[in-house]
């Protein structure tokens, strides 16, 4: 299994939302988060002095997935989450070993159905 | 003669009234995204600012100045050279001239400050308020001293508007409906889902705008006795129909009870009400909210599913609330409330028509001034953020402070 | 005949009174989860809209109409019929009647508002306020007409509530008893850590409500003259004495100052001083308050060792507050102060007695009707969302819109 | 002879000065980190109900009651012995003592109140709030009696302060850069970036101030009619004008228009208008209000390169804007507003130099008493939370109690 | 060692706490988030329209352990955040590479200690 | 890859982001947290009772940074959230597997750039 954990902006959720559903990815978690990337902020210059703010608003989505979905979801979430604008996100692929459904104890595949 | 009295509570209604635009800061600011909240409170605290001082300089003149041929006040009491502590027995016999210029220039404010709902989550600050100051001067002033003016040739015709339906409510709706076609959608309008993120300041600013239009309308009697009680319980009694109707209508067509539809329904009902709250009885004023409610909503309905993007339907709410408050005064006006004016049910068709005049002038004018303003703002200083700084959002980009964390 | 100064007061006070119920909701707001945040402030909201619709339709007639034997007014007031612009002097000689009706209603709006405290958090909405309206009919209503209303029996007792004592909080504090009894526990209730999750709506609540109180109580004159000045300061006092002695225990008790306790402390104190406050000089007030912030701190704390989940302790705080004020009045109650009244203390024991009896009554008559009318409905529409609904939270589940993010 | 208007204005602005204390609480609390939030808004909060205490028992005796030789007021009317219902015509003839004593007693909360800005997130609750009752007692008291009081010898010297530059904005603003100097910087000031939490907050808590502010001016008239009204004019254009000079110059310095700066700007202009409000005309009051926006944002620039940490900047704003108030009411106070004074643009230069010398007078007194009285809290109970309480917070540590989640 | 996630119900968080410490698992981080699972969120029909409010309030926990500890916390944590209902969350196991403790600049399972 | 999560004081962000950034990593992404460690909140006893408040809030930081960075990354993440005070915080590393710029698509390493 994976985690994907995806940035992106605040306004994409409901077509990322709605796309993984559609492929029957339901289940996610999502957050709000503040992020610097390449979109390093905002920044202006005035009288001599730079000014910056660096960090700005983002959602993290986080989707645990079986390994042979992990493709699938990050293409995905890539099309789903683009605008093509800086500061569109990144997403990030790590390891899962085990996965727990608190209310029956399934573990691993089966408790992400 | 000053006369206490009245005195206390035009003074306490313009501290009411001028607690409207915060809290029109709160309901516009709850109801945008989390990245430009800051930003729509900011602009409505600006403009009570802006527009406070463009009134004791210029405007107030403009608007209730000596007549100049009942198309403007002249500029004889720029500064308020002449606007003194005793009273102006034209405009309120029992208060001084400058309580009742006070209590105007709150209306002004509030005014310029509804427009904001249509353009927010895109619109320049600086820009912003450029427009609002020059919509004050252009469009709000000739308007209000049509209206309200003496010698003004609407109120010389006979239009009825307690407490401004045409001069405030109609006005900044079509103005709204205006600006939103200037400075088109905002990116990812129909598209991407735009959530409200604080439904608790929505109701905030609504509690405050209903506690503060206590004041827009029964401070409208200029004098603490039956007219302003009248006005008063009017307003109470539309506003509760108009939000008990829209809750009805988000209950029927949503399947729950909405928030932001009780909200939006207790802003329809005063709205309404408002050019009606000195002149209509209890049961006037709930046929009236309640029929606001239902009208404001379908009008919202249908304007979502149109292109214009007047984002926090400034457009479905005062200017169709503020149409239907002007024709109900035609309609409802009750002699035994205000023996100044009867309506239709009272025998009186011909003041249904004038408040269709008065309407339609209110429309037109302010269409299409608002429209030329915002494009010569637009092809000279521009108005609208980047495609950059809208979608980073208003708060940083334009004030480098964001909302709260 | 109208007093411009009276009325100018009396309506002032009435905008003020209307904004504690707003002021209610985010003080009771911040007192819950999260999730049931925008719920609860939404109650109360459109607690206000309804009761305002009930009150100008029957509800005034049946509290102030004419007296059916001292038990309840007729409804010969249906839709303010003769309720118009002309003192009433039965009630009050010097203001328009519709502002005392204006005034009293808004009573009537934060009396049902203040049980919502019992029942967050797992009531249906719309069993809510339908509950709301029923309560203010078969319970506010003749309660009112018995201790104010002209020819009620309590009244005629000599039965003194200035503010509403008796009327507003006991009646609440013991129907949200009754509430708690019958609606039962949240789930978790007694296990789960329910921690309140805006302190600073629960500050900026109380905060709204001490300043509305000084229209509850100071209006009460009915006339801005001495006698308001003095209730505005009892009521002062005895918020501020309150705030400090709850203040004191639960650094006694818990080792710190607790925000919540502070502002719990202060609404005691306004709650206490409310049948008072046109009878009590400041030492008197100061008394009833600080006493007040004690007595409510013991009876929350004894209340929440029960199985009885009066969720906002409503109970404590209005039940308790108001059962003391009630009795505090025959006790303090200063002719220095008000030359219709005296206590106890100043050589009147009878007038102890009759707060006895009245609080009595209060208390069994609000049970026992409360409990019927929530069995009733319970028993028909239903009065408790489901397991599943409650686990999610009635922000989403009744209206689908969440308080912030 | 009571008058009901005057009475129900001065009543209606002590509802508003109250409001003042909570609405900083806001303001400053929004100004602060997170975790020390809610303590903020407490520290106000406890301020309200403890000098209201502290002023009906022995303030008010202190500061109006009859002059030991114009430097204090007797004990005399201790507990409000004496000061009863009917008008006392040294202070304000036409309405009840115990209103105008209510009045002023809103006044001394609020100036204890504005210290707390420069104390925030490191004082103890309880020392804070020690301290507050303290001053009150021993530097606001005497302050209010030698400029109001009668006999007081400020006032006797003719020194004008219409609604409290002097005792109100100057005294806090001193006694707030004593402050700062006895507790010192908060750990990690000038290394670690401080943000303010919630702008929402600052903004909601300005426009309450200046809604407020209303009272504190128009309400000083202590009557409803020419000079309140006047006074009110004053205060809206006043707050105005600095709000645009403080925009300004966050835009000229920092390239981006700031909410802060904003609301920072409409406190600085309601503050320097304040001794004036009841002195100067229209434009008189723009220039106050324009420069004080100007010399308070200069005063904040100039303070933060220092090393003292007075951390919400009470003595830029307060101190210095007070000082410009004081001294801009002798120059500006026009006799055409109000016949009993004139200043040096009047042809009364002495005017101007009384000013200077009650201006002077209130530095060194503020100063000094506050400093002492600081170092001996800090001496015997100790000021200052320990380090590690300070990391972690003061709603936490203090209270026990976040914010909000 | 590992890190243990998991969605909870803010109720139980308590709960949860408590028996970790009791445990001897001080540590641990916990945010606000909001999640979509099994449980679908709120949906209704009305009038031929569906709506759908898919986004469940939760809290997440993270908890960094011993590779020896991890099933005993996985065991706790289940237990602990239990109440039958949908919606009672998910844990997922991840694997850690080092810690430091900042203060100390201790690493790996001492920094956890 | 490597994710580097770091829990620190809110103070201390600006030097974190700071000094992160002059070492040319200038991606990173934060949201607010409160945890319990070492720190166990506050405690106090009173009249017999003892009272805990053990969530203290907390900012998190995460960097997702090249293998060869980690080392250098971790080592200015601890010493700019330094005080030497309980509740400095913590630093962990968990491997990543991937990485995606959504706006072009590139993959791994390019995307971090
Ligand atoms: N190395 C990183 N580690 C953690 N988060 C990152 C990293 N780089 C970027 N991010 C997150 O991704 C968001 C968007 O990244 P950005 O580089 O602006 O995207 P793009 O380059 O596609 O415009 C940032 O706001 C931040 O939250
Ligand atoms: N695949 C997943 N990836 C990430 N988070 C998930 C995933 N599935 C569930 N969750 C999280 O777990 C929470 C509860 O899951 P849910 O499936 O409703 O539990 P259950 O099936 O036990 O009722 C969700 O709200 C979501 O935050
Ligand atoms: N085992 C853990 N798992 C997850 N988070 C932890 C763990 N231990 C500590 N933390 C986080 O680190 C923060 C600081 O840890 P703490 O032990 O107080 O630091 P120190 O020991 O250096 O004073 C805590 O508030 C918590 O958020």
């Amino acid at each position: 299994m994976k985690l994907v954990k995806a940035v992106i902006r605040s306004e994409m959720l409901d077509e990322v939302k709605n796309n993984l559903q559609r492929l029957g990815y339901a289940g996610l978690t999502v957050y709000e988060v503040r992020g610097r990337g390449r979109q390093q902020g905002i920044s202006w210059r005035i009288r001599g002095n730079e000014f910056r703010l660096d960090l700005i608003p983002k959602l993290m989505v986080e989707v645990v997935v079986d390994d042979a979905d992990v493709a699938d979801v990050v293409e995905e979430l890539r099309k789903s989450a683009y605008t093509g604008s800086i500061g569109d996100g990144k997403i990030f692929v790590i390891p899962v070993e085990d996965a727990v459904r608190i209310r029956t104890g399934e573990r691993g595949a089966e408790a992400l159905k | 003669m000053v006369d206490a009295g009245d005195t206390a509570w035009l003074l306490v209604s313009s501290a009411l009234v001028f607690l409207m635009t915060p809290a029109l800061g709160f309901f516009y600011g709850g109801l945008v995204r989390k990245k430009n909240l800051a930003n729509t409170i900011m602009m409505c605290f600006a403009a009570a600012a802006l527009i406070s001082l463009q009134w004791v300089l210029w405007g107030y003149s403009l608007a209730f100045g000596p007549s100049v041929n009942g198309v403007i006040g002249s500029l004889d009491w720029f500064g308020l050279r002449g606007v003194g502590l005793d009273p102006n027995p034209d405009y309120a016999p029992t208060v001084p001239h400058q309580a009742f210029m006070l209590f105007q220039g709150m209306f002004a404010i509030i005014t310029a400050a509804l427009i904001i709902g249509a353009v927010v989550e895109r619109i320049k600050f600086s820009s912003g308020i450029l427009f609002l100051v020059l919509w004050s001067t252009i469009v709000y002033d000739p308007l209000a001293h049509w209206v309200w003016g003496v010698g003004g040739w609407l109120r010389n015709l006979g239009a009825l508007d307690f407490a401004g339906g045409t001069v405030v409510h109609i006005n900044a709706g079509i103005a709204a409906l205006a600006a939103a076609m200037v400075l088109r959608n905002r990116i990812g309008y129909g598209s991407a889902a735009f959530e409200p993120s604080n439904i608790t300041y929505v109701i905030l600013g609504a509690s405050l705008l209903w506690f503060g239009w206590f004041g827009f309308n029964a401070g409208s009697a200029l004098s603490a006795g039956g007219l302003a009680s009248s006005a008063f319980m009017a307003t109470n009694v539309a506003a509760s129909a108009a939000t008990l109707s829209w809750l009805l209508m988000s209950w029927f067509y949503k399947g729950k009870a909405s928030i932001i539809g009780a909200a939006s329904g207790a802003v329809a009902g005063l709205v309404a009400v408002t050019p009606a709250s000195g002149f209509v009885d209890a049961l006037g004023a709930m046929v009236i909210g309640f029929t606001a409610g239902l009208l404001c909503f379908y009008a919202v309905s249908f304007r979502s599913r149109t292109k214009i993007d007047d984002s926090l339907d400034v457009w479905g709410v005062h200017g169709v609330g503020g149409t239907w408050g002007a024709i109900a005064t035609g309609i409802f006006a009750n002699p035994a409330v205000n023996p100044t004016a009867a309506g239709l049910l009272y025998g009186n068709p011909y003041q249904l028509l004038v408040q269709v005049v008065a309407t339609g002038v209110a429309w037109v004018y302010s269409f299409i001034l608002t429209f030329a303003i915002l494009k010569l703002i637009d092809k000279t200083v521009g108005l609208r953020v980047s495609k950059e700084e809208e979608l980073v959002g208003l708060d940083l980009t334009q004030h480098a402070e964001p909302a709260y964390v």
